[in-house]
């Protein structure tokens, strides 16, 4: 197993779903050096700043997204020891509990697992360059960005 | 050519995504980010408004910048709301 | 949709193996207003305290164990506004790459679901009664505690 | 009678996994972790050191306790190395 493919990185950004089980298997097969592996899913919820939501579309800078998420992984390894990183992105119309998007980290031990996790969304949630409009019975509306996102990334 | 993109609500608040101007206007050459907002914010009318320091991000070449980064003839200037994914 | 059921805590102690997915999905279906799944999963890890392993037995002591993991995830739940909570514990023998735990937690927000998840885990390494004896080439040795676990738990 | 268990490490070392204890030794009361723990200290070769304060955890009726913890007859008292699970 070359040291290249125990560090992997994936990014993905795309209007399909994804598997959880995949994603997992993918970071833990022929991975015996790691005891650790967390995952993060994000899932659109029925209720939030437009009231009671119905579902939301994702809107993306094509170009820069991809770039933006390698860049915060890149980061967080430059801050933590871990294994293999996997992030996926959706984009596009999305309903109720569809989920939007995945974090998954390996590594050794548990914490590094953990904090790299959190802080890849941290940075994802105030870096990474998608915008969020509500679908409700009000009509469509932008999502806003939370103060309290900008907190979080700036506590790291 | 700068080529310029918006996205998100601004976008819509600007009612255009994407435009393309000269790097040269008139009497001053565009070369920073803060001279293209100044620039742009004359252009139509609420744009003072909505392209304000502060209330947008700008990415340089896909890359989050500050309002002092220097600007080429072709690179491609985004400006956009606070990101709002995850 | 009662509230008991959206505060749903799973414990369980086994020695079969579990399935991240279906635990996932117990997670995650029917409940729309959390926007957060947070998972974690620790395996055999093949190198350790006695340098290479092959595997490892798992003791613990039955009549303490769920009862311990419940008032863990209770602590949890008066600390952080959490959703549903599953804590998955294997005993007996296990092999180098198999899992041993799982703690899968959802919340509306993700710091929640995060922060506890990682709580859950350290207070686990600290006070439910499970003890590990590893398997190498120099025989069988009991893993000892690790201090840099008692400081994780005390700094919550 | 208490009912006493050992764990891990401890059981192999103490070479016994159970015992059940009269409640009521001779002159004194086992009433609190503390004098249990002590003694089962004086009870076999080497257990005064295995069984120090501070080297193993105890647990009364499945919780765990302090040294200073009462007990009655018909608790079960464990005493185990700190765990290790996870």
């Amino acid at each position: 197993m070359s040291l290249s493919y125990y560090k992997q990185t994936v990014i993905r950004v795309q209007t399909d779903d994804f598997n959880l089980a995949a994603e997992y298997k993918k970071l833990r097969d022929n991975n015996p050096k790691d005891g650790a592996i967390v995952t993060f899913v994000g899932l659109v919820r029925d209720f939030n700043q437009s009231g009671e939501v119905s579902g939301l579309f994702l809107e993306h800078y094509p170009a820069m997204t991809e770039k933006s998420l390698a860049e915060i992984v890149d980061q967080a390894r430059s801050r933590w020891s871990i294994g293999r990183v996997t992030v996926i992105h959706r984009v596009g119309q999305l309903n109720v509990s569809e989920q939007i998007v995945f974090v998954g980290v390996s590594s050794q031990h548990r914490q590094e697992a953990f904090h790299a996790n959190e802080f890849i969304m941290d940075f994802l949630k105030t870096q990474a360059p998608f915008w969020k409009k509500e679908n409700s019975k009000k009509g469509d509306t932008w999502v806003q960005a939370k103060v309290t996102d900008q907190y979080k990334a700036k506590n790291w | 050519m700068l080529k310029i993109l918006f996205f998100g609500q601004l976008k819509d608040m600007l009612k255009t995504s994407a435009l393309e101007l000269d790097w040269q206007q008139d009497n001053q050459t565009l070369d920073t980010v803060s001279k293209l907002r100044q620039y742009l914010q004359t252009k139509e009318q609420g744009w003072q408004e909505y392209l304000q320091v502060g209330k947008v991000l700008v990415a340089v070449n896909q890359e989050l910048v500050q309002d002092e980064q220097v600007i080429s003839d072709s690179d491609e200037i985004a400006f956009f709301p606070p990101v709002t994914g995850g």
